[in-house]
């Protein structure tokens, strides 16, 4: 099936719940409620046309004014795959876990956890992944700003070259 | 039954298994080692062997050098700076400043393709081991140069023409398109003196004063921050002169011997209260004379601090004069 | 050995009225310091330069080659570094028993040495238990190998010890088992006894005497390999899993005792093979001069037992390594039944042919000789295989 | 009867140990020899490669690409010149597509090769690893020869490849292949088939298919579940589909279906199969330009897509969202490491510490590509 189609059949089982479909080439995505997302995920895995096994790939953008969730979905079976959005308010975001559906959903989101601050509702194992235990912030944001020493150990590397004149580029 | 047969089957596999994997090992007795006994016992250098693609240390050829800062803008890590300015009367560009930060370089080569004359390029030279961050600093501009101003036709400056000559056939390796197109460049000879012993000159204020390793009759006046006047002397007794006259001499370093690097080195001497310095530090200069620079320094210098309480700061700049020991170095080439 | 202080004695090398007693004791004194101090600890230390060199040429490298002539004097250099290197001892360590652990070791190589048939004569003490003995002393490493492992109180150590306990105390009973078709056969536990009841020529042998000694030699082989914690059996000190096993926390000359105990080790596995199925020193009896025949015979039992040290590194460089429920899968279920029936078909053997049969080593020579023959070929083969060789490196 | 008091022991294996490849760090809960569980932890190789993405520009970050998988560094660059193209619509010439699968298959090869002989090496046979990386060193030298560098290749453009093959380099790479296919019949006479190899690895961490696809396994770990996907033959890119080669997958000959050993020989096969292809790509490959006409200052078009390629891990995905500048907004790397990781912690339990090593060597974890 193409991408398309399978958003549509999910738009039709689920009416307003998926917000928005967008057909911008090349890779078309519906945008989801994110009160949804376990249901849609689980139809999408369980129903005998879709059949999507695999979530692919899954990983947060922050867009300033919000956070979006990608899921990337994909069937082994039926090979074909589509796009499905979650659009999150910057403060406290907070879904619930796919995990239940997928088991790689439990890495994934606790990397988008650790980088972009999404909270998971119902994850096993929500700690950090990439980053230390200690660390404040979440990197990925647009607006995070590196500490200047972690731990004491500096983390800017001053370059050593003196530029003889003060114009910069 | 079946169990028996497994039994023996296992032991059978066993047996042949092995017996095909030794008489494999066994006939590596006979092949010869891959390995190179890198450095020291091959009949000819690594760096020689090296395709001619390889991706070494940076060097920049500033005869051929436009100043277009096309390769500061390709670098992605900004390792390279470069100031250049229009010179008002002559209407050229004058480089200034070229550094590349070879401990930040890597060595991706983004910043030779856009290079319209091949002038940065790299080197097939990988050995840049050093003690600091700032001897790794690689410093061209010697004395603000004019940039190349490409010509219409051939180049005509028989001094600039092989190495023009060079970089475009550095260049040409990324535009190749097909199949191969012969370059049968001569090995670029370039002449170039290396002169092992180092002069130490030191700069109090306005004062200018040479010292040659093992010299002790300077006497120096200079002023310190604090503008109050320290004197500051080599010291002249026996046993000082005796330990100054055995201290190792600062030989040149052997990879700037390779590489061709000379210049000069500015360093800044923190001298504590006892007259032996106690910091010093890399201001600037060639990245690979850095730290015989400071050996140098070292090894002349034991002051004698007239004002014990306050230490003193001291620039002091070191240079080489040419010793007309000429050694012919050739460039790797097609 | 009576011969030998007769024969000093009779060259008036200690006077007249030398005491027949005196002139032994200082013979065996002398001996054993030379044996000790001359052959097992630099034979320890070489078989470290040999090894690396072996190694080397099988994965296509050159191995030591920088202090010395080809690097043969590598193992000195890395001895006098062990020893200036700094003997570090961890705070939570039992720091007795961790201490102690590396001297028992070096005993368990020492004292297995007392037995060395080196000729006929070259002997320290022709024990009549003398392989009983053997076996029985190099055992004494578990105990030391166990005591590094709990008296480092590091995890990893301790799996190290532990497995080497299981190991050795498991291999001692194939490894005793397969002894038996020997003693059988000779009715002596004496290493010379046992030499002595075999043939300078191969056929001879008891390698070859019948088809049930030779798996026993195997086995034995095997069994020894798996004591002296030798690969494909070097679970104790596994650095892909355990770090260095037993060994972690040990530096300095310590350390290097294990590692000298583990080399020496690999002499004593290659005297016990030969000795027991090689026929030891036996030479043909080409002149009557008693130290002539002794050296002959000395080189022809260095020379059978370097080449199973040989082959001991070459079967290092080759297999991988075990895991630890195959290795007792290995030893209880494969070993050990195998023994018992190589004991039982060589006792029936013996029932049938109380002196033996020389035509069964002619045809077990002839096997054992088709057998190389196939394995040259098999080398040969891979060797042209592979004749083609691109090197694209031109310093080559 | 009572039973003996027994503990539970808890190990810490990594970051420093020889066999966890690079630094990767697993808490072990053993009851002696037997695990009950092995948690990895991973981020000791956390270099922010994504975040360095969104400061670099598009060209700039190519030489960061290599640095996500510096094993298969071919893939990387291939992967982020893909989802450029696929942004921007850029055609790439059909030279440089060759030159790109070119050099991708030998670094196939290689990566396979460091695969199997760390396998190998982990098993406690040291000679196989010198064998491989002998023929790996091989591999290098003729990649140095390509792109100048042997490990972080920065070979590939958007929009093709930076350089096109070197004079006489065709006679070489083909007279490698000579040389290569042989030595892997010699490779697996030495470890490959040898009992105690086999012995070790059948029946060890076994996965089934649909686990696989549930933990999202890709590449040789997937296939060796039995799964035949292959995103060169099933989602066919760059130019595949002009070349005739076999998909290997497990077959659980030596054990279950889905065991370590399954793992280790669809590489060993893969490798055979890229020796095709590049024995295919060397006699066909077409003449023409290899690099097509990318602007210094590229600006993809405002949208977002993801791409997908068979990597030495496996399926590698790029998800890459630009907003109209010169700077990608958001660079996502999907790896096959990462995933694999995810699946060692359900896997460990009841099997060996020795077999934990195995375990991490049959998926073929590489740490930066885990970290990113």
């Amino acid at each position: 099936m193409e991408s398309l189609q399978i958003l549509e059949r999910v738009k039709n089982q689920f009416g307003d719940r998926v917000l928005e479909i967008s057909e911008k080439k090349p890779d078309p995505f519906a945008v989801i409620d994110p009160k949804a997302v376990v249901e849609i995920g689980k139809f999408m895995n369980e129903d005998p046309e879709l059949a999507m096994d695999c979530l692919s790939n899954e990983t947060g953008v922050d867009y300033k004014d919000r956070i979006e969730v990608v899921y990337h979905l994909f069937s082994y079976s039926k090979r074909h795959g589509a796009v499905l959005k979650v659009k999150l308010p910057r403060e406290n975001p907070s879904i619930a876990t796919l995990e239940g559906v997928w088991k790689s959903a439990n890495w994934m989101e606790r990397e988008i956890f650790d980088l972009i601050g999404v909270n998971f509702e119902g994850h096993s194992d929500m700690r950090r992944i990439l980053m230390p235990e200690d660390w404040i912030g979440h990197p990925q944001r647009k607006d995070f700003v590196e500490p200047a020493e972690y731990h004491g150990i500096s983390t800017v590397r001053e370059s050593p070259i003196i530029r003889l004149d003060t114009k910069k580029k | 039954m079946s169990a028996v047969s497994e039994y023996i089957g296992n032991i059978k596999d066993a047996v042949t298994s092995i017996f095909e994997g030794m008489a494999v090992t066994a006939s590596h007795f006979m092949r010869k080692p891959y390995t190179v006994q890198y450095p020291d016992r091959m009949p000819v250098r690594v760096q020689d062997t090296l395709p001619f693609r390889y991706r070494g240390i940076l060097e920049v050829d500033l005869e051929i050098c436009t100043g277009c800062l096309a390769c500061e803008r390709a670098c992605p890590i900004d390792c390279i700076v470069i100031v250049v300015d229009k010179d008002p009367q002559t209407r050229q560009m004058l480089l200034s400043q070229f550094d590349i930060d070879i401990a930040k370089c890597m060595y991706c080569g983004l910043c030779s393709e856009p290079c319209p004359t091949g002038s940065i390029h790299h080197t097939t030279e990988f050995e840049g081991a050093d003690y600091s961050l700032e001897s790794l600093i690689r410093r061209f501009v010697k004395d603000p140069v004019m940039a190349y101003k490409p010509k219409k036709g051939p180049e005509t400056d028989p001094q600039i023409a092989p190495i023009l000559f060079r970089g475009l056939n550095y260049l040409s390796e990324y535009q190749v398109s097909g199949e191969p197109k012969p370059i049968d460049a001569p090995a670029v000879a370039i002449t170039r003196t290396v002169l092992p012993p180092l002069d130490v000159e030191v700069v109090a204020g306005d004062k200018h004063s040479k010292i040659h390793p093992g010299s002790n009759t300077t006497k120096l006046e200079i002023t310190n921050d604090e503008s109050s006047a320290a004197t500051l002397a080599v010291a002249s007794n026996a046993a000082e002169r005796e330990r100054i006259t055995d201290a190792p001499q600062a030989s040149y370093p052997l990879l700037a011997q390779h590489m061709n690097v000379q210049g000069s080195v500015v360093l800044q001497a923190i001298i504590g209260a006892d007259g032996i310095i106690q910091d010093l530090h890399v201001l600037s200069g060639p990245a690979i004379l850095s730290s015989a620079a400071q050996q140098a320094v070292r090894a002349v210098a034991q002051f004698d601090v007239e004002i014990p309480p306050r230490s003193a700061t001291l620039h002091i700049h070191i240079s080489h004069a040419p010793a007309g020991r000429k050694v012919r170095h050739f460039r790797r080439d097609r | 050995m009576e011969t030998l202080v007769q024969n000093l004695i009779a060259s008036g090398a200690f006077g007249k009225n030398a005491s027949p007693h005196m002139v032994a004791a200082l013979v065996v004194f002398i001996m054993s310091a030379v044996v000790f101090l001359g052959v097992a600890f630099p034979f320890a230390g070489i078989v470290s330069w040999a090894e690396r060199r072996v190694w080397a040429r099988i994965q296509s490298r050159v191995g030591p080659n920088r202090v010395g002539p080809q690097g043969f004097l590598q193992w000195l250099a890395d001895g006098v570094k062990h020893v200036c290197k700094e003997d570090i001892i961890p705070d939570e360590s039992d720091a007795p028993l961790f201490k102690m652990a590396p001297y028992l070791v070096m005993l368990a190589f020492t004292l297995p040495w007392a037995v060395m048939p080196f000729s006929s004569s070259l002997i320290l003490a022709d024990l009549n238990v003398g392989i009983l003995y053997m076996t029985s002393v190099t055992a004494l490493t578990v105990v030391g190998v166990l005591m590094a492992g709990w008296a480092s109180n590091d995890k990893w150590s301790l799996i190290g010890g532990i497995r080497s306990a299981a190991q050795i105390v498991s291999y001692e009973i194939p490894a005793g088992l397969s002894i038996f078709p020997v003693v059988l056969m000779t009715g002596t536990l004496s290493m010379q006894g046992i030499i002595r009841a075999q043939g300078w020529a191969p056929q001879h042998w008891f390698l070859f005497a019948n088809p049930f000694t030779f798996v026993a030699a195997n086995i034995l082989y095997i069994s020894a390999l798996a004591e002296g914690n030798r690969t494909p059996f070097d679970l104790p000190e596994a650095e892909s899993e355990l770090v260095a096993g037993f060994a972690t926390e040990y530096s300095g000359m310590r350390y290097l005792f294990f590692f000298m105990a583990e080399w020496g080790n690999l002499f004593i596995i290659g005297a016990i093979i030969a000795t027991l199925f090689l026929g030891g020193w036996q030479f043909p009896h080409v002149t009557n001069n008693v130290i002539a025949m002794n050296i002959l015979q000395a080189i022809t039992f260095n020379v059978k037992v370097l080449f199973l040290v040989f082959v001991s590194m070459w079967i290092r460089a080759t297999l991988p390594r075990v895991r630890i429920d195959q290795l007792m899968t290995l030893c209880w279920k494969y070993f050990v039944p195998i023994s018992f029936v190589n004991m039982i078909g060589t006792a029936v053997w013996v029932a049938i042919w109380p002196d033996g049969t020389t035509i069964m080593g002619y045809i077990m020579l002839a096997a054992a000789i088709g057998l190389g023959a196939v394995f040259t070929q098999r080398v040969i083969y891979y060797l042209r295989r592979s004749r083609m060789e691109v090197y694209f490196n031109p310093t080559i | 009867m009572s039973t003996l008091h027994t503990e539970e022991m808890t190990l810490n294996m990594g970051p420093q140990h020889p066999s966890t490849h690079g630094v990767l760090r697993f808490v072990v809960r053993a009851d002696g020899e037997v695990m009950r569980e092995a948690i990895p932890d991973v981020g000791y190789l956390h270099r922010s490669i994504e975040k360095i993405a969104e400061k670099v520009g598009y060209h700039g970050f190519m030489p960061y690409t290599d640095r996500v998988d510096y094993v298969c560094a071919m893939f990387t660059n291939q992967g982020w010149g893909m989802a450029c193209e696929k942004l921007a619509g850029i055609e790439v010439p059909h030279r440089g597509e060759y030159c790109r699968v070119i050099a991708a298959e030998f670094n196939r090869i290689a990566s396979h090769l460091l695969s199997v002989g760390a396998m190998a090496m982990d098993i406690g046979a040291v000679t196989p690893f010198t064998h491989a990386i002998r023929e790996r060193e091989m591999i290098n030298d003729l990649i140095e020869e390509l792109c100048g560098a042997r490990l972080t290749f920065n070979y590939m453009r958007i929009g093709g490849v930076a350089w096109d093959l070197p004079p006489g380099w065709r006679e070489k790479a083909l007279a490698y292949l000579d040389h290569f296919d042989p030595i892997l019949e010699e490779y697996n006479a030495l470890i490959s088939w040898n009992k105690i190899y086999i012995e070790r690895l059948a029946n060890v961490g076994v996965i089934t298919p649909e686990e696989a696809i549930n933990y999202n396994l890709v590449g040789p770990n997937l296939r060796a579940c039995g799964i035949k996907w292959d995103i060169r033959k099933d989602i066919p890119y760059s130019v595949y589909p002009e070349f005739e080669f076999d998909v290997p997958i497990g077959d659980g000959h030596w054990g279950k279906l889905g065991d370590s050993m399954d793992r280790y020989v669809v590489r060993i096969r893969e490798m055979a199969e890229s020796s095709k292809i590049l024995r295919q790509a060397l006699q066909k490959i077409p003449a023409g330009p290899v690099l097509a006409k990318v602007a210094r200052n590229f600006k993809p078009p405002a949208g977002e897509c993801q791409i997908r390629l068979e990597s030495g891990r496996g399926d590698m995905g790029w998800y890459v969202v630009s907003d109209g500048t010169g700077y990608p907004w958001r660079v996502h790397v999907r790896t096959g490491s990462f995933a694999a990781m995810g699946i060692i912690q359900k896997l460990s339990a009841g099997l060996m510490i020795a077999d934990l090593v195995t375990l991490i060597a049959s998926l073929d974890v590489i740490a930066p590509e885990i970290d990113r």
